[in-house]
Parts: C-alpha cells; structure tokens; sequence
C-alpha cells in the first residue's frame, strides 16, 4: 500500500481569512453586550440569537472549514440542526398546543400543598 | 524544543489506501461526532426554552446576578483560542513546528483562563447560595429562581468539562508536536482537536447571550 | 501477509487472552460482543423467568413486590441497553461490516475497541445497580418515580448512558466505514442490504443516542443536586422528561428492528437463490424508516397529558412509518417468487420473523390509532406487541443470522436437526407467552403488575408456562451452538451457495479479510446473472 | 387479591374486549373489530401466499427454477402493495382521531368528580363535599367529569369497561369524562407505574340509578350509623383502600399486618410504643411519626378522611383481629 501520498490535498486558508473572522466575532460580540444594555422587549431573545447565529456561522464556516469541506460533511451537519429543530418543535407543539382543548390542562399547580379541589364553584373549563 | 530536528514520517494505517483517505475518513468521522455533540447540547437547549416558557421571571431576576461582564470577558478569551487554533493548524500545514506549539500553549492559556473566570463566577454564587433546589439557600429570591440555577450549573458545568477534555486534549498535541509527529502531510489530530475545540466555542456563544444578556 | 501460511485465520493468528483483549480486528471484536450478547440475553431472561414465575398466580409467590419491581426494571433495561440496541450491530455487523464492503476493517478500528470497552465499562454499572438495591423504576425512568424512589437508580442510569456512548461509537464507525471503506467497484447500490440497513441503524444512533445521554444525565442530576427540570415539586415538567425520554427510546425501537431487516434481505435472497424483489424499495426504505422514526414518539403519550393537538401530529405520522415496513414484508414474499428455496434453519427464522413481526405490526396499527390506544396503553397488549416485534422480529433475525453466518464465524457446522427441534420449541413457546398477553391486554389487565384479579390467573398461568418451553428451545440452542465449537464438522467457505461477498473468502476468514483486494463486478443478489462453480 | 368489592368480570364477555359499559365503548370495539378482522384477513393472506410460495419453489430433485433474468421490479405490484395500505391507514387514523376527539371534549352539563390519586388510592370529592376513597358512586346516562391530579408521581386512571385512561400527574390537572351506560359495579386501575402498590392502586366504580344517586349522595358517611364499630371498621377496611397495604391475615404487604397487631410492642426509629387506642390514632393521622422498623413511611393522612368514630371503629374492628 502506498504510504506517501504527497499530492496536495490539503487546502491551507490564508491567515487574513482567520484574522478578519476572529476581528468580526470580537465585534458581534461588543454588539451583542451592547444591544443588551437596552430594553426591546419582546425583541431581545431574537436579536440576541440572530447575532449568535450569525457568530456560529462564522465559526462553522471558517474556523472548521465547513466553507471548504466535502459535501456529506455539511450535509451531516445540517442534518443534525434540523433533527434538533423537530426534536424542539414536537416537543413545543405539546406545551404550546396544551391550553386550547382542556384550559384546564395547563395550568400548573405547587404538589407541595395539597391539591386544591377543584369541585366547590368549579366551572367549565371548555 | 530543537526545530531542526526533522519530523517523524506518518505511517497510514494498514486498511487505509493513502493519507488523503485517512485524514477525510477521520474528519468525518469527527463531523459525525460533533452531531452527536449538537445533540447532546441541543436537548439541553430544549430544557431551557422550556423553563424560559414557563417561567419567564426567573431569567429577567436570574439575568440582574449574574455578571454579563464575566460573561462577555470568558466569550472573548474563547473566540480568541478559537482563532490561536486554527492558526496552531495552520502552522503545522506550513511545517512551522515551533509556531504550532507556541499556538498551541496560547490555546490552552485561554482555556485555563476560561476556567479561572468561571471559578470566580461559580464561587460568588455558591457563597449567595445561588444553587440548583437542594441546596438553594439564596434570601429573597423568587420561588422557582432555583430552576435557573439549576440549569445554570448544568450547562455551563457541561461545558467546562469540555473545556477541562479540551485541555487535557491540547497537552497530548503539544507532547505529539514536541516529539515531530505532525507536519505538512500529517495534522489528522490537530485538525480533529481543532474542530473539537471551535464547538466548545460555539456552544459558549450560545450560552453568553441566553444566560448572561437576555433578561 | 498470512495467506502465505494455509489454515490461517483471525482466530489463530495469533492467541493468549491479552491478543484478545487488545485485538484491533472487528471480526474478533464482533465475536466478543457476541458472547458478551450471549451472557446478556441469558441474564435478562433469567430475570424474565422468574418474574413470570411470580405472575403464576395473584399474591406473593417467590419474591416481594418491590423485588418484583426491580426484576421487571432489570429484565427491560437489560434486554434493551445491554442485549437488543448491540445485538445485531455490535456483534454480526461488527464481524460483516467490513467484509460485505470489501474492507480490511471498520474506519476506526481504536474507536471500535473503545465501544467495546464502554460497553463492558457500562455493564458493569448495571451490574452494581444490581447488587446495590437494584432500580425499580422500569427501564423507562418516569419522573417523578425515578427521581424520589430510595432504590440504586443513579448507576443505572450512569450504566445506561455511557451504553449510549458504546452505542454512539459503533454508530460513527459504520458511517464513516460505510462512507470511505468500500471496495474498488462497490457502488452505493452495489451495498448488500444488511450493510444499508446498518447504514441507516448508524444514522439513528448517531442522532437519536446523544439526547438519551442527556436525557439521563439530567436525571442523575435531578436526583443530585435537584435541578427540577423533570421534578413537579421543584416547578418542572414530568411529561417534559417523557418527550426527552421518548425522543431517544421510539427511534430506538428502529436501532432494534432496522438491522434485523437487512438480516432478512439476505437470508430470503441465500436460501431462494433469487435476486431481491424491489432493491431500491428495500434500501430506501430503510432510510426512510430511520428519518420518519424521529417523528412519531409521541404516540407513546397519548394518555400522558400530552396535547390533543399534539397527539393528532403523532399518531398521524406513525401511520406512515408503518408503510416502508409493509413494503418491505411485500417485497421479501415476492423474492421467494419462482425461486430455488431451501427450507434449511437459517431460512427458519425468516419464517419466524414473517409471521411474528407481521403480528407484531398489526398489533402496531392498534396501538397506534388515538381512541383505541386510550383503552390498550400500558396493558399487557402493549407488552405483547412489543414482544413480537422486538423479540418476534429483532431477535428472531438474530437467531437466523448467527444460524446463517455461523459457518463465517467459526468455520464449522451446527446440528440441523437440533436447530430445528429447539425452533419448534422456540416458536411454540413465544406464542404461547405473548399471544396470551394479547389477550390479557384487551381485557384490561395493566401492565407492571405484581398482583391481579383472580379473574385473569388461567391466562397468566398459560403464559408462565410457555417461558418454560421457550427456555428449553433455548438451551437446546445453546447446547448445539456449543458442541459446533468443539466438534463442528468443517463448514466450507461457501456453505449455503450465496453470492454475498463474505462468502468468497476463507471461512474464519484471514485477519485481514481477503488475500487481495476484491474488486466488485456484479450486485450481491445477482443470482439470475452470475453461475456459482 | 383481597379487593372485596365484587367487580363484573372482565374475562366474561363474548369478543375480546370486556363488556362495554360507556358511550365510547361501541365505536371504539368496532375500530378494533376492523382492524382486527383487517388484519386477520391480510394476514392468512400473507401466510397462504408465502406457504404457497415455499412450497411450490422449494429445491427438490427433478426441480428447476424459471431461467431467464429474476424480475426485480414490478410498478404495478408495488404500487398496488403501496397504496391501498396507505389509504386504509388514513382511514383508521382518521377513525380513531374523530373517536379520540369525542373523549376529550366533555358535554356541558356534565358532573364534575374531583380526583386524587396518591400512594396507592384513589380519592374522590363530590361537589357537596362529600369525599370516598377507592370507590365512586355516579349516575347512569349522566355524562361524569373527572377533574384528575396526584399528590405524589404520575399515576393513570383507567376503567376497563369504559374504555377510558387518563394520566394523573402531580403538578397539573387532567380532565377525563364519560358516560355510564348501564348500572354495575365497574373496576379502576393504576396504569401507570407508581410503586410497590402499584398493583393494589384499584378502585370500583358504582354506577346506579339516577335516584340511588341521588339518596346515596343525600345519605353518603352517614348510612353506616346503624353499625357496630367493628363492623363499621371492617367495612372502611376495604371502602377506605387500608387492604391495599395491610393485611388481616399476617401476610407482609408494603405496611404491617393488623392480626394481633392490638396490645403488641412496635418497635420504630428512635423507641417503641405499645400498639394501644391512641398509638393506632396517631398512625392514622399522622403515619410518619412513628414507622415501624422495616416499613417505609409511604403511608398517607387520614386526617380529615376519617372521623372520630370511624377511627374508633377501625380500632374496634383491629382489636378482633387476634
């Protein structure tokens, strides 16, 4: 078996790739703390993930070369996004879905105290 | 460390046909386990935006104790170890040994400091008493604050063992490199620690932003 | 290289237990898992007997009722994580892997000792939990039980998950081999379909394995520290550990069943000397299998507390992973058609698979229709379906597959007439164990039970009993399994006429599988196209 | 099994399922029937096909099989085979769908039980008040509603008859309705793994006449006035679930056993006490005081369960006991 394969397989990235990433990670992460100093209300969940998404994509793509890579690699890769994607969204479907049918269903009480019986005045819930 | 001295020929393993097929079966194989990594980290994300759902107050308290500036301070020590590394690789593409070790003790000296930073965060809470339902002691906090910190502990402990892994990773390169085992033709552990390594940060800058900014 | 030297093989290359233990060659870790199996299965069956000792009648018979609960928690955790998740990957597609794609070894042949290592590594935590006030919680874990219950649950669950790990690293490996280590010639559609159906059982444990882990680390955490994600009076969610749980443990169910399919698709193509009816059907179908699995664990909830809506999602897409397995069933009659069959024992278990797996999903379909499951959830149904798939289907094809490659392994013969006896004994005794619990199911006999209504005791007695004919078909295996080893007659490098890879090299096979490099010409199953000498 | 109540068989019944008892029992035996005989139908089909097949083309000397290249692939077949199932699969979902959907939205007038289940009983309040353990009395052709919860893990309600199961989870409230559709007296089960009783975890539904109904709630706790306290003792033996953790036989179930237990020496952490009047009341409303060495102290209050002279009874009925 031929033990030296000397072809030139290994793609070397050029250094300023490397610098402009980590300059531009730097960056996104002053604005992320920056943004955070102020109150979006409900918008500080997304613009706080949109900048991480952006930050990740930047790793995944340069820093492990994903940019460079062969095509199962990314396919891999993405695979396991989405399969964390549906593990994320059937699991919300469940506790998201809950108050619609049986209001009554959602709603969360202490078992430390003994439960409350619900029957004296007890309405429908529907 | 003697940079004259010539590196060690790699010998490809017996059931592969060349170099070329060893290194893309073993990165595969890495990308593969990151998966499961993505995964295993993934659920635990889950579990949060669960705890975020039901109990949205506890993260706006929990987000006033803990300290964004050590947060902000450990996410750049990473993304700069982050780039330490792929530069240690990149040295090895160039034969550049004595960079490729200097790349790599950096690498690991951010990680240390990593450490560092958390053990100081780790002991404030501890010392108020901002601990998972057991052993929760912390006065005037909400009923279920508990909860936060009982993920808290999780996620960012999960991550430090990778860390501390990560660590223990980089020394076996560095030993590897001493002894001229890596070089133009052979970085295969260098490029799979590597790639190791990058995902101990991306998890990092996930956990930044929902534990530390988003109240 | 060792064809060099006649009468070589990876068996004597080279000996001394230390060989053994250090071996980096997947046909001898394959065997070891193969025994390490063995001793698993004999494990989690003795517990099955002596709980099905106990069911004999209503009340206390041999043991107490929390001893019955720790010994129907050992019999699932340990035929699930330590028996039926390795099985058939661990162990034949350890040792065929490789040799079906023309490889010298797996991609990572380290990494496949280490899964080894791991396995035992986590046996041994089950092991303590075992003498240490074993669980009983059921292999399933439920918070909050498993979470306030005084019994040995953290090992395990600490056993379970670095499983999880074993099960991870087999899983990387046969991508990656399956990816990079084929041989010159041996297209993606040139792949035997056992090695597509472990292809497609990698990708499961790859993905679904790592959210177990996670699943039971925070569960040993839980009852740690008390982090109370799964902890109601902490503020968390049980039925969220449910979703956790469920979303390793329904795609699980495919890790078990998928390679017993490919199992299948060889036998019927072997023992018919026919070409595979519909091969792209068959291997699609497998993937196909492997990603609709990751949508339907919710059906295990419909009673749980779960979302209606949620409920409805579920239950319409477990419908639909019923079809690739129908499919496949359809596909392999229609290979017996104008066929050349040999009725010998491996092609046995083929039968006993068609028959029980096909119950087994039928069964399935009730199960998974919304109303009816409300009243046939955690009855003895469910136990009974389950049992024809998992040991109707997975294990049935186990047996065919060791009975098959037996002579690949070891190079010699087993007793035919034996093999046939302890199937009879085999089939006979399964049936009368589970076609039973079908019954006590639909009647409404819960499932867990120690004690039960008077009613119900001919029935479980029935049952009981037929564990002692399905124990004897079993010894009687293991005896000529045995007396194979020691005085099997010489089996031949190709006994069974197949045209599968595996078949052209030397039976054991050299360490490094074949003398030269194979170069792949024709399909596995080309019977019609290539004349065996 | 030492449940005295006497439920209706469940073996006894002319199909497979056992005698339906509530509104949703017909259409959910007819899904059953269906795919039942569905699949029986297929499923002789399968084996008649494939015996067929292995017989016919079975190698046996003076055999040969067809030359010519194997058929592989058939688009007609598979479709065929493709298909239909997947249509017929539809049509279950959708049949078990519509049915599901049928149990889970309660009529509006319905009556509404609250439950509890705890290690190892059911506990039962009426509006009025009135609480039962281990037994429920409700009206025929009145749609019922039970509002589920647990004190402790998750437990499952569930009524053979009926055809209905519904998880009882600690931190939430399950809804579970039905409609009786015949008078009897019906068996609950826990279905979902709770513990060492978990087996003992049964119940009975009494299903009656709506003016029995309404004389029984009328008259409830107070039609055993008339009893002797032994007597009354024996009867809350089992009406108040004591028979799923203790015997009066000397067998060991998960609590200790009531023969001879009167006058005895028990021996606990930290002393022991002689088993008198007042140790047996203080065990009963207050059980985790005092857990006899060997036992766990999984046994919970009855303060409020039971009154004075209940209590007195169940001493009265354990002093016969010898």
């Amino acid at each position: 078996m031929s033990n030296h394969d000397h072809s030139d397989h290994h793609f070397i990235v050029p250094a300023r790739y490397y610098v402009a990433t980590l300059l531009s990670l730097l960056v996104l992460t002053i604005i992320t703390v920056v943004v955070a100093q102020y109150n979006f209300g409900g918008w500080n969940l997304p613009i706080a993930l949109l900048v991480a998404v952006i930050k990740a994509g930047l790793v995944i793509n340069i820093f492990m070369g994903l940019r460079w890579n062969r095509t199962f690699d990314r396919i891999a890769f993405l695979g396991s996004l989405v399969f964390l994607f549906i593990f994320f969204l059937f699991s919300f479907s469940d506790e998201l879905l809950r108050p619609y049918r049986n209001p009554i269903e959602a709603v969360h009480h202490d078992i430390k105290s003994p439960v409350k019986p619900l029957v004296k005045g007890a309405e429908h819930h529907e | 460390m003697k940079i004259t001295e010539p590196h060690k020929e790699h010998i490809v393993a017996h059931h592969f046909a060349n170099s070329k097929h060893e290194f893309d079966s073993a990165r595969l194989g890495m990308w593969i386990f990151l998966v499961t990594e993505v995964l295993f980290f993934g659920a635990l994300f889950v579990a949060y935006a669960f705890l975020r759902w039901s109990y949205p107050e506890i993260f706006v308290e929990a987000h006033h104790i803990l300290s964004w500036k050590m947060g902000a301070l450990n996410t750049a020590i990473l993304i700069f170890s982050s780039f330490t590394m792929v530069m240690a690789i990149r040295s090895a593409q160039l034969n550049q040994r004595l960079k490729t070790s200097l790349y790599l003790i950096t690498t690991m000296i951010c990680a240390f400091g990593f450490l560092v930073v958390k053990f100081f965060e780790y002991s404030a809470k501890i010392h108020h008493g901002y601990l998972p339902a057991k052993y929760f002691v912390a006065h005037g906090a909400s009923e279920y604050l508990h909860l936060f910190f009982g993920l808290y502990f999780t996620m960012t402990g999960l991550h430090g063992i990778h860390v501390l892994v990560g660590i223990g990773l980089i020394i076996w390169l560095l030993l590897r490199n001493r002894k001229g085992h890596f070089y133009s033709n052979y970085y295969t552990p260098l490029e799979m620690v590597g790639l190791y390594w990058h995902f101990v940060d991306l998890v990092w800058i996930f956990l930044f932003p929902l534990f530390y900014l988003v109240g | 290289m060792s064809e060099s030297v006649p009468g070589t093989n990876y068996i004597n290359a080279v000996s001394g237990i230390k060989s053994w233990l250090t071996t980096l060659d997947h046909k001898r870790i394959g065997i070891m898992y193969l025994l390490f199996i063995a001793i698993s299965f004999g494990l989690g069956g003795f517990f099955a007997l002596a709980l099905r000792l106990e069911l004999l009648n209503p009340g206390q018979l041999i043991v107490s009722a929390k001893q019955y609960n720790q010994l129907f928690t050992l019999h699932g955790a340990v035929m699930v994580f330590l028996f039926i998740v390795p099985s058939i990957p661990a162990s034949l597609g350890n040792f065929l892997l490789p040799i079906q794609l023309g490889a010298k070894d797996v991609a990572f042949p380290r990494l496949n000792l280490a899964s080894l290592y791991l396995y035992v590594f986590g046996a041994a935590f089950c092991v303590y939990s075992m003498v240490s006030g074993a669980a009983d919680t059921g292999w399933t874990f439920y918070t909050p039980y498993s979470s306030t219950t005084d019994t040995s649950v953290i090992s395990m669950t600490l056993g379970a998950f670095i499983l999880g790990f074993s099960s991870i690293f087999t899983g990387i490996n046969f991508i990656v081999t399956v990816h990079k280590m084929r041989a010159p010639g041996m297209s993606w559609f040139k792949l035997p379909l056992f090695t597509w159906s472990l292809y497609a059982t990698a990708i499961i444990q790859v993905l679904a394995t790592p959210v177990l882990g996670i699943t039971l680390l925070l569960l040993v955490v839980e009852r740690l520290v008390g982090i109370g994600i799964f902890d109601p009076a902490l503020g968390g969610d049980p039925v969220l550990f449910q979703h956790f749980f469920w979303f390793y443990s329904h795609p699980a169910v495919y890790i078990m069943i998928l390679p017993a399919m490919g199992v299948m698709s060889e036998l019927v193509t072997t023992f018919s000397k026919k070409n595979i009816f519909g091969y792209k059907m068959v291997a699609f179908s497998s993937i196909a299998i492997a990603v609709i699995s990751f949508l339907v664990w919710g059906h295990h909830l419909y009673v749980s507390g779960q979302s209606d809506y949620a409920d409805m999602i579920f239950s319409f897409l477990t419908y639909l992973v019923a079809i690739p397995s129908a499919v496949k069933v359809f596909n392999w009659i229609a290979t017996l058609y104008n066929g050349e069959i040999e009725l010998k024992a491996p092609f046995l278990y083929f039968i006993a698979f068609l028959f029980l797996f096909t119950i087994g999903g039928f069964t399935g379909i009730m199960l998974a229709s919304l109303s009816l499951d409300v009243h046939l959830h955690d009855t003895y149904f469910v136990v009974a379906h389950f049992h024809y798939v998992m040991m109707g289907g997975t294990v049935m094809a186990f047996l065919g597959g060791i009975h098959y490659w037996w002579p690949k392994m070891f190079g010699k013969m087993y007793s035919e007439k034996a093999a046939v006896v302890a199937w009879f004994f085999i089939m006979a005794g399964f049936n009368m164990v589970f076609f039973t619990q079908f019954i006590l199911g639909t009647k409404g006999m819960p499932r867990r039970y120690y004690s039960y209504l008077d009613q119900f005791q001919p029935l479980h007695a029935f049952s009981t009993v037929g564990t002692w004919v399905l124990t004897v078909g079993f010894l009687i295996m293991a005896f000529y399994l045995v007396e194979s080893l020691l005085n099997g007659e010489p089996a031949g490098d190709n006994p069974w006429g197949s045209l599968g890879l595996e078949w052209t090299t030397q039976s054991p096979p050299i360490t490094e599988n074949f003398a030269d490099t194979p170069h792949i010409i024709h399909g596995p199953y080309d019977y019609d196209k290539v004349k065996l000498s | 099994m030492q449940n005295k109540t006497i439920t209706e068989s469940l073996i006894a019944s002319n199909g497979w399922m056992p005698k339906a008892a509530s509104t949703f029992a017909p259409n959910i035996d007819g899904l059953f029937n269906f795919i039942l005989y569905g699949s029986i139908l297929l499923f002789v089909g399968i084996l008649i096909v494939t015996a067929l097949f292995i017989i016919k083309y079975r190698k046996r000397p003076g055999y040969s099989p067809p030359s010519g290249p194997h058929i592989t692939h058939n688009t007609f077949l598979e479709l065929a085979w493709t298909v239909p199932p997947l249509i017929l699969t539809i049509f279950i979902f959708y049949w078990g769908f519509t049915g599901f959907l049928d149990m889970a939205v309660a009529p509006k007038n319905s009556l509404d039980i609250s439950v509890t289940g705890k290690k190892w009983m059911w506990q039962f309040e009426y509006k009025n008040g009135t609480k039962t353990l281990g037994e429920i009395v409700v009206p025929v052709n009145t749609p019922v509603s039970l509002i589920m919860s647990s004190e402790d893990v998750i437990h499952s309600f569930y009524v053979p008859n009926f055809r209905i199961k519904r998880d009882v989870i600690p931190n939430r409230y399950t809804k579970q309705w039905f409609e009786a559709t015949r008078t009897g007296t019906f068996q609950i089960f826990c279905t979902e793994y709770c513990g060492d009783g978990h087996s003992q975890m049964l119940g009975v539904i009494r299903v009656v006449s709506a003016d029995d109904y309404e004389k029984w709630l009328a008259n409830a706790g107070s039609a055993d006035d008339g009893l002797p306290p032994e007597k009354l003792g024996e009867k809350l033996y089992t009406s108040k679930g004591c028979v799923a953790c203790h015997s009066v036989d000397g067998t060991n179930k998960i609590g200790p056993t009531w023969k001879g237990l009167f006058g005895k020496t028990r021996a606990y952490a930290g002393g022991s006490t002689v088993a008198d009047e007042n140790y047996i009341k203080e065990s009963i409303e207050n059980p985790t005081a005092k857990v006899v060495t060997g036992y766990q102290p999984v046994m919970p209050s009855f303060k409020g369960l039971l009154n004075d002279k209940e209590i007195a009874g169940v001493i009265a009925y354990i002093k016969t006991l010898k």
